[in-house]
């Protein structure tokens, strides 16, 4: 229970404090970086939703993120939809391509295969965009792209992509800890036992898909109007690595670890432009080494840390108890 | 209640069940033994939907079963364990239980109710993958059982147990039988153990049925003994 | 020659070897029975140093080998001939004899081997060129026999040779195994379901129940009876 | 007619490179069944380390590949033993490798980058002229080019079928603990498989750099057809893997004569998501 609170307490402080964060003197620039923050953390806690809970080993899902904001764009733009339609819709959207170009060959497919079809399938994105110019705005990209309200500012955006991150992060908490969550897990640690149980395979991870594709599409529509623009580089390998890197390093498979995760990548690698044209190799080392060496990510640390706090109040107590 | 009938299944060019055909009872426990590589492990496969029979058919309750998925077998009341303790390890014993309780079932309250039956209350929270390997096949048999499943069937259970852990064990299938009227099916090397627990049993021998009949007569049979003891030794047991 | 004490094996969490102490002789035939899944694969296994022994001692020539990995053990003229074959499929039958001689001890010796391998087994020798993928299951137990013997090996221990063979096929390999120990003199540490014909050609047998070692008699004192009593 | 024949010729060539390219991913596949998602770096480094030794020290073409090679199996090797080996060990290995390349592919993606920058580079033909033979047209150098893919496969093909170390590792590929039966030792193999593996990527890295400009980015798009060719020929399969590579270098350049060279892209895809649906294992299956 003392666990408990601890941990609430300092959520609720968390909390408290983005919420505040504009009228302590936020600059514009910080606003931005917490923008990110939010919709990093999103597409972050969706990826892992289906590499760390269900297992799938999904490389594509930068690439969910691109249908959702090019689809939430052309709306916007193209045919003047407002921005509480496109989020939804733009999510809609991409569930229904991912799922059925991807979900449902990647359910006959096994282990190597899907990272295979995920990352050809988002690699083939950009091609699929410099052809069709005239509606995506080819190499250029999308720009331009209507806020959510007219004259928004970053103070706007930012709570309506906070809004926006607490409300996702709520639905994944809630799945994670559903018995649809439960089923994720339990493929993933024995697969037939699940199924010789009743779990329907097929159905279980056919939802990953749906689910994990609607939030992520919907992320990329925040992300496009909450930013104003998007064009193939945003969804290029940088982004991919920044996120498999919050994953990583946040820690597979547990609900905070990717939102940590995207905390320290988001915020770093901003003091990693300082190093300028050697970002991205530090980046990819920062991944093969938390790979190698610490497979369990920043979480486990924390747990660990817990442990022997825990442990040494116990200690502390009981001879007076 | 339960019949298999003709069963064949080949990998390729290997067969692993030729025409495999046995019944089981309403409530009975029933035996399979068999050397190694004989298709113990397949046949469990085959009847829990894994492997789809290359042919021959499979009834539950008079309903043909045959090329159900391992899910819709499940919900029909058929549950099984593997040989390989197969816990979900990062679930708590008691949401192994509810995987079982919540997709085989549908009914929620079935994990508290085998929580008690198996007198694993005291290990509720503890995750699956801290336990001995007793307790890990006890989760293993309460996720099945949390199905409400009428028939189960347990894919040599008892192996890696020490005496006393077999003794507890066979005690509690055999009230899980008696008190709860589950039809039980079970694959076991030791044969004693099998002969003392099992009035009925059938015994395969590569992939065919060696063996169909009473526990008691399995000693005095001489295939049996040829295939536990080779060629010339069967002649020494019929005396 | 092999000489284990008090070997303690794992899989996991299962325990499948209970403090298990055997010895083999030189020139000796001993026969390893026993009901199944009651830990004689794994323990030839972790002799030969596929499934590593959480405690005990193999002594091999006077030499410690528990624990090292199954190429170092393969050098010392150790070969395991595995009840699953695990043969190379899409390769011909002469590679897989070939790779049998892979460790650099048996190389000067291929050809006396080879020649050995096709004098026990005539079959292999029309069957060279053929891919493995290909054979009968005698055949392919054949290969698996002669590709142990290519390694110019002083001790074969063989994993249910006879298994899941026609009554003929079962015959000849017997015969195989008792001209390999006649005529090369070889040691030999035989798991088999064929009791009877087993025991015909040992000089020793263990029996192992319930991953220990159950009983020890020499070979002409033991009774079928005795064996089959121990199995029920 | 003419453009026909001249667009099997193009397609011919490309098809024989794109198969040097596959071979060392689908070869470390066959034997580890680690799939390396690093691949096309692989493929660069080697060409610009060529590249390096040609141009900026003069050292003679023979020379500088060989150099060039021998740096690559001991950068493969390396590779193996400090990362890959310990990452095999653990339960998620085969996911873990696949992240683990990709971190080291951009890593070494941008080391290259920083070292040579930016701008595109091409490794000089090796001859000059052109075979004109009525209305064909071949550089000698493309020609050049087949003749040293082909005796590269064969060269490849007799050393897995008559070398010691290569009989080893098509007995790894096939069974592992057979291979563990006979004292073959397993690591080693692997260390070795890399090592070679690496060798004929940074060899093919070479043929490519003097037939496409070079970048440091270029070897994602040669990993991506890679990763199309290899599941085309059946994961681990070495002629398999040629086979398919010679079928899409010419549907790609038949592809580019009819439809036009933006359609080429799309086709590799509908074809990958084709055999991947009908025949996961590969149009050609078979093992090493």
């Amino acid at each position: 229970m003392k666990n408990l609170n601890w941990k609430s307490l300092l959520s609720i402080v968390v909390i408290a404090f983005i919420l505040l964060y504009p009228w302590l003197g936020a600059s514009s620039y910080n606003k931005h970086l917490f923008i990110l923050f939010f919709i990093w953390s999103i597409v972050a806690a969706n990826w892992n939703l289906m590499m760390g809970y269900a297992g799938i080993n999904s490389l594509g899902n930068i690439g969910f993120m691109a249908i959702g904001g090019y689809t939430a764009g052309i709306l916007a733009k193209s045919f003047g939809v407002p921005a509480f339609l496109t989020v939804p819709l733009a999510g809609l959207v991409t569930s229904v391509i991912v799922t059925v170009a991807l979900g449902l060959p990647a359910l006959r497919l096994s282990g190597i295969y899907i990272a295979l079809l995920t990352l050809i399938f988002a690699d083939s994105l950009p091609s699929v965009l410099t052809q069709t110019r005239d509606i995506t705005g080819g190499a250029m990209g999308l720009h331009e792209i209507p806020p959510f309200y007219p004259g928004m500012d970053k103070t706007g955006a930012y709570y309506i992509c906070f809004v926006f991150f607490l409300i996702v992060l709520w639905i994944i908490y809630r799945v994670i800890h559903s018995s649809t969550g439960m089923a994720f897990i339990a493929l993933r640690d024995s697969e037939n036992f699940a199924y010789c149980l009743g779990v329907n395979k097929f159905k279980e991870r056919l939802k990953v898909f749906a689910l994990s594709s609607l939030l992520t599409g919907a992320a990329g529509a925040v992300y496009v109007h909450a930013l104003g623009d998007i064009s193939p580089t945003t969804l290029g390998i940088e982004p991919f690595l920044l996120t498999i890197a919050m994953i990583e390093l946040g820690g597979v498979g547990t609900f905070l670890g990717p939102i940590l995760g995207a905390f320290v990548i988001v915020f770093g690698n901003e003091f990693l432009r300082l190093a300028g044209t050697l970002r991205l190799t530090l980046l990819g080392a920062l991944i093969c080494t938390i790979i190698l060496f610490y497979p369990g990510g920043v979480i486990q640390f924390i747990t660990a840390l817990e442990h022997r706090v825990e442990a040494l109040l116990k200690r502390k107590t009981s001879p007076a108890a | 209640m339960f019949a298999v009938q003709d069963i064949s299944k080949s990998f390729g060019k290997l067969v692993a069940l030729s025409n495999v055909s046995f019944e089981v009872e309403e409530k009975e426990i029933f035996g399979i033994a068999g050397p190694n590589g004989a298709g113990k492990s397949t046949l469990f496969n085959v009847i829990s939907g894994i492997y789809a029979p290359t042919s021959g058919k499979i009834f539950f309750e008079g309903k043909d079963i045959t090329n159900a998925k391992p899910d819709q077998i499940c919900r029909l009341g058929i549950a099984r364990t593997f040989q390989i303790p197969t816990a979900f390890h990062t679930l708590s014993v008691y949401d192994n239980l509810r995987v079982g309780a919540i997709f085989g079932a549908r009914r929620p309250q079935s994990a508290d109710e085998v929580l008690e039956l198996l007198g694993l209350q005291e290990v509720r929270n503890r995750p699956a993958r801290n336990l001995d390997l007793y307790t890990t096949k006890l989760v293993m048999l309460g996720a099945a059982l949390a199905t409400d499943c009428k028939l189960l069937m347990l894919d040599e259970p008892m192996a890696g147990l020490s005496m006393v852990e077999i003794q507890n064990f066979l005690e509690i299938v055999q009230r899980i039988n008696q008190e709860k009227g589950i039809t039980i099916i079970i694959i076991e090397h030791l044969l004693d153990v099998l002969i003392s627990l099992t009035k009925r049993m059938l015994i395969l021998s590569d992939g065919q049925v060696l063996y169909l009949g009473a526990s008691s007569g399995v000693a005095e049979d001489r295939r049996v003994v040829e295939v536990y003891l080779g060629g010339k030794g069967g002649s020494h047991a019929h005396r | 020659m092999l000489t284990v004490k008090d070997l303690v094996c794992y899989y996991g969490d299962l325990q499948v070897l209970r403090q298990v102490s055997l010895h083999v002789e030189e020139g000796e035939v001993v026969a390893l029975f026993g009901p199944n899944g009651h830990g004689k694969s794994t323990l030839l296994k972790a002799i030969c140093g596929l499934q590593p022994p959480r405690a005990g001692s193999i002594q091999f020539r006077g030499a410690e080998i528990a624990g090292l990995p199954a190429h170092q053990i393969v050098e010392r003229g150790l070969a395991y001939i595995p009840e699953e074959r695990h043969l190379f499929a899409d390769m011909t039958v002469l590679e897989n004899l070939y790779l049998g001689a892979y460790p650099r001890h048996a190389r000067a010796a291929v050809k006396k081997n080879l020649e050995f391998v096709f004098h026990i087994f005539p079959r292999l020798a029309e069957r060279r060129n053929q891919l493995c993928s290909t054979l009968s299951g005698g055949e392919a137990r054949m290969v698996a026999i002669g590709r142990g013997l290519m390694s110019e090996t002083s001790l074969l221990m063989v994993d249910e040779p006879s298994i899941g063979l026609s009554p003929g096929m079962k015959m000849a390999v017997f015969d195989a195994i008792r001209q390999i120990h006649q005529e090369r003199g070889m040691t030999i540490l035989i798991v088999e379901q064929e009791i009877q014909h087993a025991l015909e050609m040992s000089d020793r047998i263990y029996l192992m129940k319930k991953g220990q070692i159950a009983f020890e008699r020499k070979g002409k004192e033991i009774q079928v009876e005795e064996i089959e009593k121990a199995y029920f | 007619m003419e453009n026909f024949v001249n667009a099997l010729i193009s397609g011919l060539i490309s098809g024989s490179l794109y198969a040097a390219m596959a071979l060392g991913l689908t070869i470390i596949y066959g034997v580890s069944r680690v799939f390396n998602f690093g691949h096309g770096v692989i493929a660069v480094i080697g060409a610009y380390l060529t590249w390096y030794l040609l141009s900026a020290l003069g050292v003679p073409f023979l020379l500088a590949t060989l150099l060039s090679m021998a740096f690559m199996a001991i950068f493969g090797f390396v590779l193996y033993r400090l990362t890959i080996n310990p990452l095999l060990k653990k339960p998620n290995w085969e996911f873990s490798t696949v992240l683990f390349m990709l971190g080291a592919g951009i890593l070494l993606e941008n080391v290259v980058l920083q070292v040579f920058g930016p701008r595109v580079k091409s490794i000089p033909l090796l001859v000059e002229g052109m075979l004109k033979v009525g209305f064909l047209q071949i550089n000698w150098h493309e020609l050049l080019l087949i003749a040293i893919v082909v005796i590269a496969i064969t060269a490849l093909s007799l050393f897995f079928k008559y070398s010691r170390t290569g009989q080893a590792m098509r007995a790894v590929a096939q069974s592992i603990p057979g291979a563990q039966v006979v004292g073959i030792h397993i690591e080693q193999i692997f260390g070795m498989t890399f090592a070679l593996a690496f060798v004929v990527t940074g060899f093919s890295g070479i043929l490519l750099g003097t037939k496409y400009y070079l970048n440091p980015h270029i070897g994602w798009e040669w990993m991506v057809k890679g990763f199309v060719i290899v599941t085309f020929g059946g994961l681990g399969s070495t002629s398999g893997a040629v086979v398919a590579a010679l079928i899409l270098g010419l549907v790609e350049a038949i592809a580019t004569l009819y439809l036009g060279a933006i359609w080429v892209w799309p086709i590799w895809f509908v074809l990958f998501l084709v055999v991947l649906l009908l025949r996961p294992q590969g149009i050609l299956g078979g093992r090493m």
